[in-house]
């Protein structure tokens, strides 16, 4: 139980993804304009990561390991992925609109992004048991989500402030970004 | 041998799993983005003014590519050549769009008009209207803070040292952006093609205008009385010019010679009906 | 065209009001006054550094103030803003910056840290009023991730007065995360000793955290002018006290709550930094879920992270998290939904 | 003992300048400006013409709206123009000019002597309608039409906070005249059938508390001392202290079974009932450290400025502003030419002294606007909201239309924020696309049909 | 000529695709620690992103407008596996100094956009330059980073001391928030730059006109 | 009816698209894999040899133990005169792997971090010399961390690392004390 626990607080704050790792830039500042949206992409990515971490890891141990494939599981995990929320995309739409209303509509955008294709990798890269690589996809989606709404809600903020012309728009989400992993810094250590 | 064959069964594999996933999606949502919208919204001058009557460009592309009824000649500021290029995309006809520009009609320079009070508050003129008017003692006339140059997309406007706004009629799109803005709703757009035109707004009493600012259409009729064609009126002690007839039959203006104020101004270019100030 | 401006009509001798939105009286307080007032009241703190740590400790704080406000005045020229740079904001940043840092810190690092500062935290979001970390901590931070083998080296205490020989080149919080509590108490030779000296602050630390005494006279000053508001303070001193308590070393509620609020850099950030109106929620409501986070996560460090102290990054997280807590704590307008 | 609304100020209230000045009547200027709006709604139109000699308490605007109060000259003489005159509050506005004969003859039959108590409620509302009484207060709104509430009323409150630095008009008025205001109350009460009465006086005039008290004895109203705090004399806030009802937001007094009425208003009302005088005078604090004499004058509706000040002896130190009202709402004058109002509470004039301050800053969201407002808003956010023009969310999310515009929060800004210049502007926008939506609304409505 | 040097030219400043159309980040951050990691990031990329525009340009008129982004994600793919295959054979050091990032080079927005918003419509020779161009930009923009990385946050350029023993390097640079904080303001560079030289242009037609 | 055939062919040519680019896609990953896979198996052997005579400079054979996975004996002359041990611990960034050399007798040879995740500047200062080669010689017990200069028995921290120092010379021990017990199970 410690070491789920132990491997889920560390994905959520201590290596979170996009602040000390460096994964899934694009959305990250590609979305946080807007906290609402934050919000519907960060649920998105965090299901669409478990799902697809749970579909590799089954295609990784039963059939590229076996076979001595390893080496192709860039091209079929980029494969799946993509056809995965592909599908995602449409069964969600027919079946809850709601749901797809909500963050549905993020999904054609993370098909193709590096955090969702990068923790179904670490998870093999790292053999992680079934359940292990769910808890790990789980926690690295939330502390992607929290990242984004925080980030989100800074930008907002920042929308009403004098930031100097240049620095406007991505620059200073930069910034903010690199303060706030500064800040993330504080739970370094704890494990 | 064995690990390349297994290579191609592999990956053949997903590539059907893939296309099954996608050729289902295909039968069941065949919704596709127009991608002539993208098109026209690549033409588009991206002023975001809105003057087409549409919130934006990206709105007014897919107006004019899905709606039959909608002409493709609304983007003010693109003038005729986007106009003709949308036309020509959408397969529309296109109706020549007359080029209009910016003018201001108030001359109530910083030392022309009488400043009645002095301002403290914020710098802008919709909030110093609130107070009282603003500082001027003409309440018609430009307030002087420049919403206009702010609200302007294209940056045709700029902030004179006399204290109203110039513009810049090479930028000058006509979009209208700034006429909206303009608390004191001095701001008009005009074709420029007719000979003069009347800057000013004060619809005060002669003497009262006289006394706030020296610039002030009098509403002295001189002009009208001397406009050979009947091109211009008086409403509310300010004259009025009729754009339609002076273009299409004044041939000297003579009303300018005969105006005190110097009020009524030559349209030749945006600045020189400042200078006669 | 004459220059000449117009004249009054009618009554030339009436003489020329002013216009203005209402209300046309406004009370005495300035964004000036109010900072070189913390300044003020900081300065018995960064006396007694001066006294405890000798000139080392002056140097460092003049160096902190000095860049704070050069880094500003450069940006602002260079930039066409007004210039602010001496309206006392600056010059807390930078004192704030050099008092919590080590004593032996090469002055170097305080400028780097306060040029940081200044610049990446405040002026590049919009300057005063729109920075949403606080710059002082942003500077510690960055610092501590830049050089951390200077951030952590400890003075063996000049040779100021004595009673504290033992006490070299590790911080009370220092000796309880490596050697624990009990090695904590035979440094200080008693536990009442202990509490003295983190009275008085005739101990090891950052310069300027380290009495507590003047630290609550210079914060309870600003309490009484209404700077600070005594909730955030006391709401932050009091969760660190209850979880530290709660949570102690020798299991359940056999902490030493009374240690943790004094050690460290608490009572420093507690009244000065979890203070600073620009990066905390603005209503009293936000304030406290803001100080009692901030309480929460120092603990929270100070007990399982890599750090001996936390302070800083709480304040920092907490910081981060105030826009959100702007959004979701609002006052009641009056008049809105149920009440009688 | 009675409620305390949370926020609120305490600036310098500068009312020792007046406050021991009795109430002095100013002689009849030679000529007065009477301009056609002086309340709330649809102006009046002239019903003279120049050359007509009019008498006091004739009238001499009236309007076919629903929401208006007739307008009556407030001296006898002769009209000498109707033109469009500078205004207190409005820039300027059509008024009538009477130059006085130096008689002050009142109209033929007044005053009456009436006994009130035997009148029929409809006919005391017709006595305060054809008296053109408005709130005098400062809202100006037509007083016969806030009488007859659409909901039922159980509370009256006589407004006699008077939490305005500076003006003393009202206090001077408890004090002096008890029995008018009295008068007033119980002709209120009865036609509006109330259970409670009361008369809210902030406790920093304990004597204008003492005499009501006195004055009040056995007719069942109620003085209640308040906690001096500006701004205690806001409707919403004084009913709150009183009765502990909060009117909803949106939402009018009545709507929590609530009447508020200036103590100037009442006993305009009592003379308007008992002796059937119109709204011709009203007293109004002159004062303000840059006026000589500071005073508390009964003046003529329609007396200019100038004539006000130059019998106050004048400035004495050079102005900077002239207020029209108090200086936390008032509004701020550039000709001594505007003329007295009904809502005239007071004429100030400051020096820089006291009105100056520095330079508009960023926001340091240092929260004192926040803790200052007494509507629990967040002026701050509203402030960066209106500069940014986001008005829209400045209403949803930050609800800007409840704002009173006390000016608190602008009082306490460190940042000498403009913040109340702001908020009005972004009611202003938000009222211009209101209105903007209506029409078009209305024209598509057209366009269908 | 003209025009392809135009094509080129652009993916290096105005369409930088790092500075301006941020994408492609993370890479940027993750492996710029030391120049000769960036180096071959952007070396990888470059190689990616024109053979993709090349396969691309070839065989747009036989993909399935349908299935174009399945087509092209799978010509990705097999280029960066093949580049995969490649390190991992002769550079095995190298390799491991990417690590995942080389697979993620899969999934980098901008070389799918430019499949899609360029090489799809255009020839090869065009293609293939922009392909270049951008890879050139890149690359550029992963070197700047790398220097300035290296030589504050190591004191090392090329893994070579340059300060001599007495400089203590400030790690920040070489950890995540350094690195955020820095790109942030080459970007503001970026622009500001890129504003000079427009109005520099727009002076010299106005110049030329009048 | 039309229509719908036309579907029907445009869903099967979406499909056989796909295969085709996935088949292409399939040759020229096999092709390159054939050329490169006994490059890139022949130098990762060649590596590993070189990193463990980077630890045991005088052996001239390593062999994997039997029955240890991960273990290899250094061979001088046919005789054992060392074991290579994987080792692994939690460190300040996470999880350390390396590779200990230790003698038969359990003395400490060297070390060297396969893959470790700590501070550039503080952590990994343990792959330098002036914290490694304090381990040199030392037997698992003398392996405690201390931060006493003069202590010269033991481990001294690393400045501003103790936490990166402790993981690594736990890691260290745990070899030593394994080959220890091996060698005594035998
Ligand atoms: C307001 C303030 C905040 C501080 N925050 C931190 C912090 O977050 N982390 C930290 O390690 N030291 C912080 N310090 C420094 C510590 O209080 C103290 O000097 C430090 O714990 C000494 O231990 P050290 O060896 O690791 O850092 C802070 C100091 C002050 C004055
Ligand atoms: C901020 C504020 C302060 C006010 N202060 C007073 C006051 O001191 N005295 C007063 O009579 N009315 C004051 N008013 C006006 C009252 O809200 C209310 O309109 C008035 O008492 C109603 O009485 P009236 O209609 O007779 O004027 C104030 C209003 C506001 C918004
Ligand atoms: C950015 C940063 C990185 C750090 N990295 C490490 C590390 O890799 N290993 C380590 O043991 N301590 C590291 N620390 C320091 C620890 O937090 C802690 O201060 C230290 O272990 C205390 O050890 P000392 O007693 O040797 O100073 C780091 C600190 C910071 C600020
Ligand atoms: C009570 C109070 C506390 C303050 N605390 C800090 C602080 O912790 N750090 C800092 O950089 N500035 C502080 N300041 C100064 C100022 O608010 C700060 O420079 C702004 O955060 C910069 O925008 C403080 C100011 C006040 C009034
Ligand atoms: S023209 Fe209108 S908007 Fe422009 S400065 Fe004058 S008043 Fe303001
Ligand atoms: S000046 Fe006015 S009309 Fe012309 S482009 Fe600017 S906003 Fe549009
Ligand atoms: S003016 Fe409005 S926002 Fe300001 S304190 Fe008064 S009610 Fe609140
Ligand atoms: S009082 Fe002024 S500075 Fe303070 S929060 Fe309000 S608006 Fe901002
Ligand atoms: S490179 Fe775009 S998300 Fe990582």
């Amino acid at each position: 139980m410690a070491e789920y626990l132990t491997l889920f607080i560390g994905a959520v704050l201590i290596n979170n993804f996009v602040l000390t790792k460096f994964l899934g830039l694009c959305i990250f500042f590609g979305i946080s304009k807007n906290l609402s949206a934050s919000i519907g992409m960060g649920m998105a990515v965090t299901s669409v990561m478990t799902m697809s971490s749970i579909l590799a890891w089954i295609v990784y141990f039963f059939v590229l390991q076996p076979f001595g494939l390893t080496f192709l599981t860039t091209i079929v995990f980029v494969v799946l992925t993509a056809s995965f929320v592909q599908l995602l995309e449409l069964v969600i739409k027919k079946q809850a609109p709601a749901l797809y209303n909500m963050w549905g509509i993020y999904l054609l955008l993370i098909a193709t992004n590096c955090i969702v294709l990068a923790v179904p990798i670490l998870n093999v890269e790292n053999s992680y048991s079934f359940l292990k690589s769910i808890v790990f996809a789980i926690g690295s989606g939330i502390g992607f989500a929290l990242a984004l709404i925080l980030m989100a809600s800074l930008r907002e903020k920042l929308v009403y402030a004098d930031v100097p012309k240049p620095l406007q728009g991505i620059g200073i989400a930069f910034i903010l970004a690199g303060m706030l992993s500064l800040a993330f810094l504080g739970f370094s250590g704890m494990l | 041998m064995n690990t390349s064959l297994m290579i191609i069964i592999v990956l053949v594999g997903v590539g059907a799993f893939f296309g099954m996933v996608l050729a289902m999606a295909n039968k069941k949502f065949a919704m596709e983005v127009n991608p002539l919208i993208e098109e026209v919204e690549d033409i588009l001058p991206k002023g975001q003014c809105g003057a087409c009557g549409y919130a934006g460009c990206a709105k007014y592309a897919e107006a004019v590519v899905e709606d039959e009824s909608v002409p493709p000649n609304l983007c003010v500021p693109g003038k005729d050549a986007v106009a003709r290029k949308v036309a020509e995309l959408t397969g529309k006809k296109a109706e020549a769009t007359e080029p209009r520009y910016a003018f201001l009609r108030c001359r109530g320079t910083k030392t022309a008009a009488f400043y009645a009070a002095e301002y403290e508050g914020i710098f802008d003129c919709a909030a110093a209207k609130l107070v009282q008017g603003g500082p001027k003692g003409c309440k018609f006339g430009c307030i002087g803070f420049g919403n206009c140059v702010k609200a302007c997309p294209f940056g045709a406007l700029s902030m004179g040292e006399d204290g109203l706004p110039i513009v810049d009629r090479a930028a000058c799109t006509g979009c209208g952006k700034c006429v909206q803005t303009c608390p004191q709703s001095i701001l008009a757009l005009k074709s420029f093609d007719a000979p003069v035109e009347v800057a000013c707004s004060s619809h005060d009493k002669g003497a009262v205008a006289r006394k706030l600012c020296k610039n002030a259409c009098i509403g002295c009729g001189m002009c009208m009385r001397n406009c050979p064609h009947g091109a211009i009126k008086l409403e509310k002690n300010l004259a009025v010019v009729d754009s339609t007839i002076c273009r299409e039959k004044c041939t000297e203006a003579v009303c300018l010679a005969k105006c005190p104020t110097k009020a009524i101004g030559a349209l030749v270019d945006a600045k020189s009906i400042r200078k006669t100030a | 065209m004459s220059e000449e401006v117009m004249k009054k009509p009618e009554t030339a001798q009436d003489p020329v009001f002013t216009i203005s939105s209402s209300p046309h009286i406004r009370d005495g307080e300035s964004i000036d006054h109010i900072m070189w007032q913390v300044n003020l009241a900081l300065l018995p703190a960064a006396v007694f550094a001066v006294y405890w740590f000798g000139i080392p400790a002056l140097i460092n704080m003049l160096v902190g103030i000095i860049f704070a406000i050069a880094s500003e005045y450069v940006w602002q020229r260079a930039m066409g803003q007004p210039i602010t740079a001496f309206d006392g904001s600056a010059c807390i940043t930078g004192l704030l910056l050099a008092m919590s840092m080590s004593p032996l810190l090469p002055p170097y690092m305080v400028a780097v840290g306060s040029a940081l500062a200044i610049v990446v935290a405040k002026q590049s979001m919009g300057g005063l009023g729109f920075n949403i970390f606080n710059p002082a901590h942003i500077g510690r931070a960055a610092l501590m991730v830049s050089w951390p083998i200077a951030m952590t080296t400890w003075s063996a205490m000049g040779d100021a007065s004595g009673g504290v020989d033992a006490v070299t080149s590790a911080t009370p919080l220092n000796i309880l995360k490596l050697q624990g509590y009990d090695a904590l108490v035979n440094t200080f030779g008693g536990q009442g000793e202990m509490y003295q000296a983190l009275l008085l602050g005739t101990r090891n630390g950052s310069l300027g955290e380290t009495s507590t005494l003047l630290l609550l006279l210079g914060g309870g000053y600003l309490i009484w002018k209404g700077y600070v508001n005594w909730v955030v303070p006391a709401v932050m001193l009091l969760t660190v006290a209850v979880l530290t308590w709660i949570f102690g070393p020798a299991g359940l509620f056999t902490g030493d709550p009374l240690f943790h609020v004094m050690a460290g850099g608490l009572i420093l950030g507690a009244f000065f930094m979890a203070t600073d109106m620009v990066t905390i929620p603005m209503t009293i409501k936000g304030q406290i879920i803001f100080a009692a986070g901030a309480g929460a996560i120092t603990v929270l460090i100070r007990l399982v992270g890599g750090y001996p102290e936390g302070v800083c990054y709480s304040l920092l997280l907490m910081n981060a998290v105030t826009p959100l807590i702007d959004r979701l704590v609002k006052p009641r307008i009056f008049g809105a939904g149920e009440g009688k | 003992m009675f409620r305390n609304f949370l926020g609120g100020i305490h600036p310098k209230d500068g009312k020792e300048l007046a406050k021991a000045q009795p109430i002095e009547a100013m002689p009849l200027p030679s000529e007065v400006v009477i301009p056609m709006s002086q309340h709330i709604g649809a102006p009046c139109t002239p019903t003279v013409k120049v050359g007509d000699m009019v008498k006091r308490g004739q009238v001499i605007g009236t309007s076919e709206a629903f929401m208006h109060a007739d307008i009556h000259a407030s001296l006898s003489g002769k009209v000498t123009k109707i033109d469009v005159f500078p205004h207190s509050g409005r820039i300027s506005c059509q008024a009538v000019v009477i130059e006085s004969d130096g008689q002050d003859a009142w109209l033929e039959g007044l005053p009456l002597h009436r006994d009130w108590e035997k009148m029929e409620k409809e006919e005391i509302l017709d006595a305060i309608r054809s008296a053109g009484i408005v709130g005098m207060g400062g809202a100006t709104f037509p007083a016969h039409i806030k009488l007859k509430p659409s909901k039922s009323v159980d509370v009256l409150i006589i407004n006699g906070a008077e939490c305005e630095p500076y003006l003393t008009a009202d206090y001077r008025l408890m004090l002096e005249e008890p029995q008018r205001i009295v008068t007033g109350t119980r002709i209120l009460a009865r036609i509006l059938g109330v259970k409670e009465t009361y008369i809210g006086i902030e406790d920093n005039k304990p004597d204008a508390i003492a005499a009501l008290e006195t004055a009040c004895e056995g007719t069942g109203i109620q003085v209640a001392p308040l906690k001096t705090k500006y701004p205690q004399g806001a409707e919403k806030m004084l009913i709150y202290a009183i009765s502990g009802r909060e009117v909803p937001c949106g939402g009018l007094p009545m709507d929590v079974g609530a009447v508020v009425q200036n103590a100037g208003t009442v006993a305009a009302i009592a003379d308007a009932v008992v002796e059937g005088l119109p709204l011709t005078e009203r007293v109004t604090t002159v004062s303000g450290d840059a006026v000589k004499h500071p005073k508390n004058l009964r003046i003529r509706i329609g007396t200019r400025y100038r004539d006000v000040i130059d019998y106050c002896g004048g400035f004495g130190e050079q102005p900077d502003k002239l207020l029209a009202g108090g200086p936390m709402m008032g509004f701020a004058q550039f000709s001594l030419d505007v003329p007295v109002m009904k809502g005239s509470s007071g004429i100030l004039g400051l020096t820089k002294n006291i009105t100056a301050h520095g330079r508009e800053r960023a926001c340091i969201r240092c929260g004192r606007c926040v803790k200052a407002c007494p509507m629990g808003l967040v002026p701050s956010m509203l402030s960066i909201l209106g500069e940014r023009q986001a008005y829209a969310r400045a209403r949803d999310d930050y609800g800007v239309m409840n704002c009173i515009e006390c000016g608190s929060c602008t009082f306490v800004c460190p940042a000498k924020r403009n913040i109340v210049q702001y908020i009005r502007l972004t009611k202003g926008e938000l009222r211009a696309e209101m209105a903007r939506e209506k029409a078009k609304a209305a024209k598509e409505q057209g366009a269908k049909k | 000529m003209k025009e392809l040097w135009q094509i080129f030219s652009k993916g290096i400043l105005e369409e930088n695709p790092i500075f301006i159309l941020a994408l492609s980040l993370c890479p940027a951050l993750a492996v710029t620690t030391t120049v000769v990691n960036g180096l071959t990031m952007g070396l990888t990329v470059t190689f990616v992103i024109t053979s993709n525009n090349v396969v691309v340009s070839i065989v747009r008129h036989w993909v399935n407008p349908k299935v174009r982004v399945p087509v092209y994600i799978t010509s990705i793919a097999t280029i960066v596996t093949v580049a995969q295959l490649v390190l991992q054979a002769y550079f095995p050091l190298l390799y491991k100094a990417m690590g995942i990032y080389l697979a993620l080079v899969v999934v980098f927005a901008i070389i799918l956009a430019r499949a899609e918003v360029f090489a799809s419509k255009n020839g090869v020779v065009k293609s293939f330059c922009d392909g270049f161009g951008m890879g050139c930009g890149f690359t550029a923009a992963m070197l700047v980073i790398s220097v300035i990385r290296e030589v504050i946050g190591s004191g090392t350029i090329l893994g070579m001391p340059i300060f001599g023993e007495s400089y203590s390097p400030m790690l920040m640079m070489i950890l995540p928030p350094g690195a955020f904080i820095l790109i942030g303001y080459l970007v503001a560079g970026t622009k500001t730059w890129i504003a000079k030289r427009e109005k520099a242009r727009l002076e010299e037609e106005k110049g030329a006109v009048s | 009816m039309v229509q719908a055939e036309k579907k029907e062919n445009s869903v099967f040519h979406i499909a056989f698209n796909l295969v085709a680019a996935c088949f292409i896609s399939g040759l020229v990953i096999g092709a390159v894999y054939y050329v490169t896979a006994p490059v890139a198996a022949e130098k990762a052997e060649q590596m590993k040899q070189e990193s463990m005579r980077e630890l045991v400079a005088d052996a001239d054979a390593f062999r994997p133990v039997a029955g240890r996975e991960g273990w290899f004996e250094a061979q001088k002359g046919g005789a054992v005169i060392a074991y290579i041990v994987p080792s692994e611990t939690k460190g300040y960034g996470g999880t350390i792997k390396m590779l200990v050399a230790v003698t038969a007798e359990g003395r400490v040879i060297d070390f060297s971090i396969l893959e470790h995740n700590e501070t550039p500047g503080l952590g990994d200062n343990a792959q330098k010399p002036a914290f490694r080669d304090q381990f040199k010689g030392k037997e698992a017990s003398h392996m405690k961390v201390v931060k006493d200069p003069s202590d010269r028995e033991n481990i001294q921290a690393m400045t501003g690392a103790t936490i990166s120092s402790r993981a690594v010379t736990l890691g260290v021990r745990q070899a030593a004390e394994a080959v220890a017990s091996f060698k005594g199970g035998e």
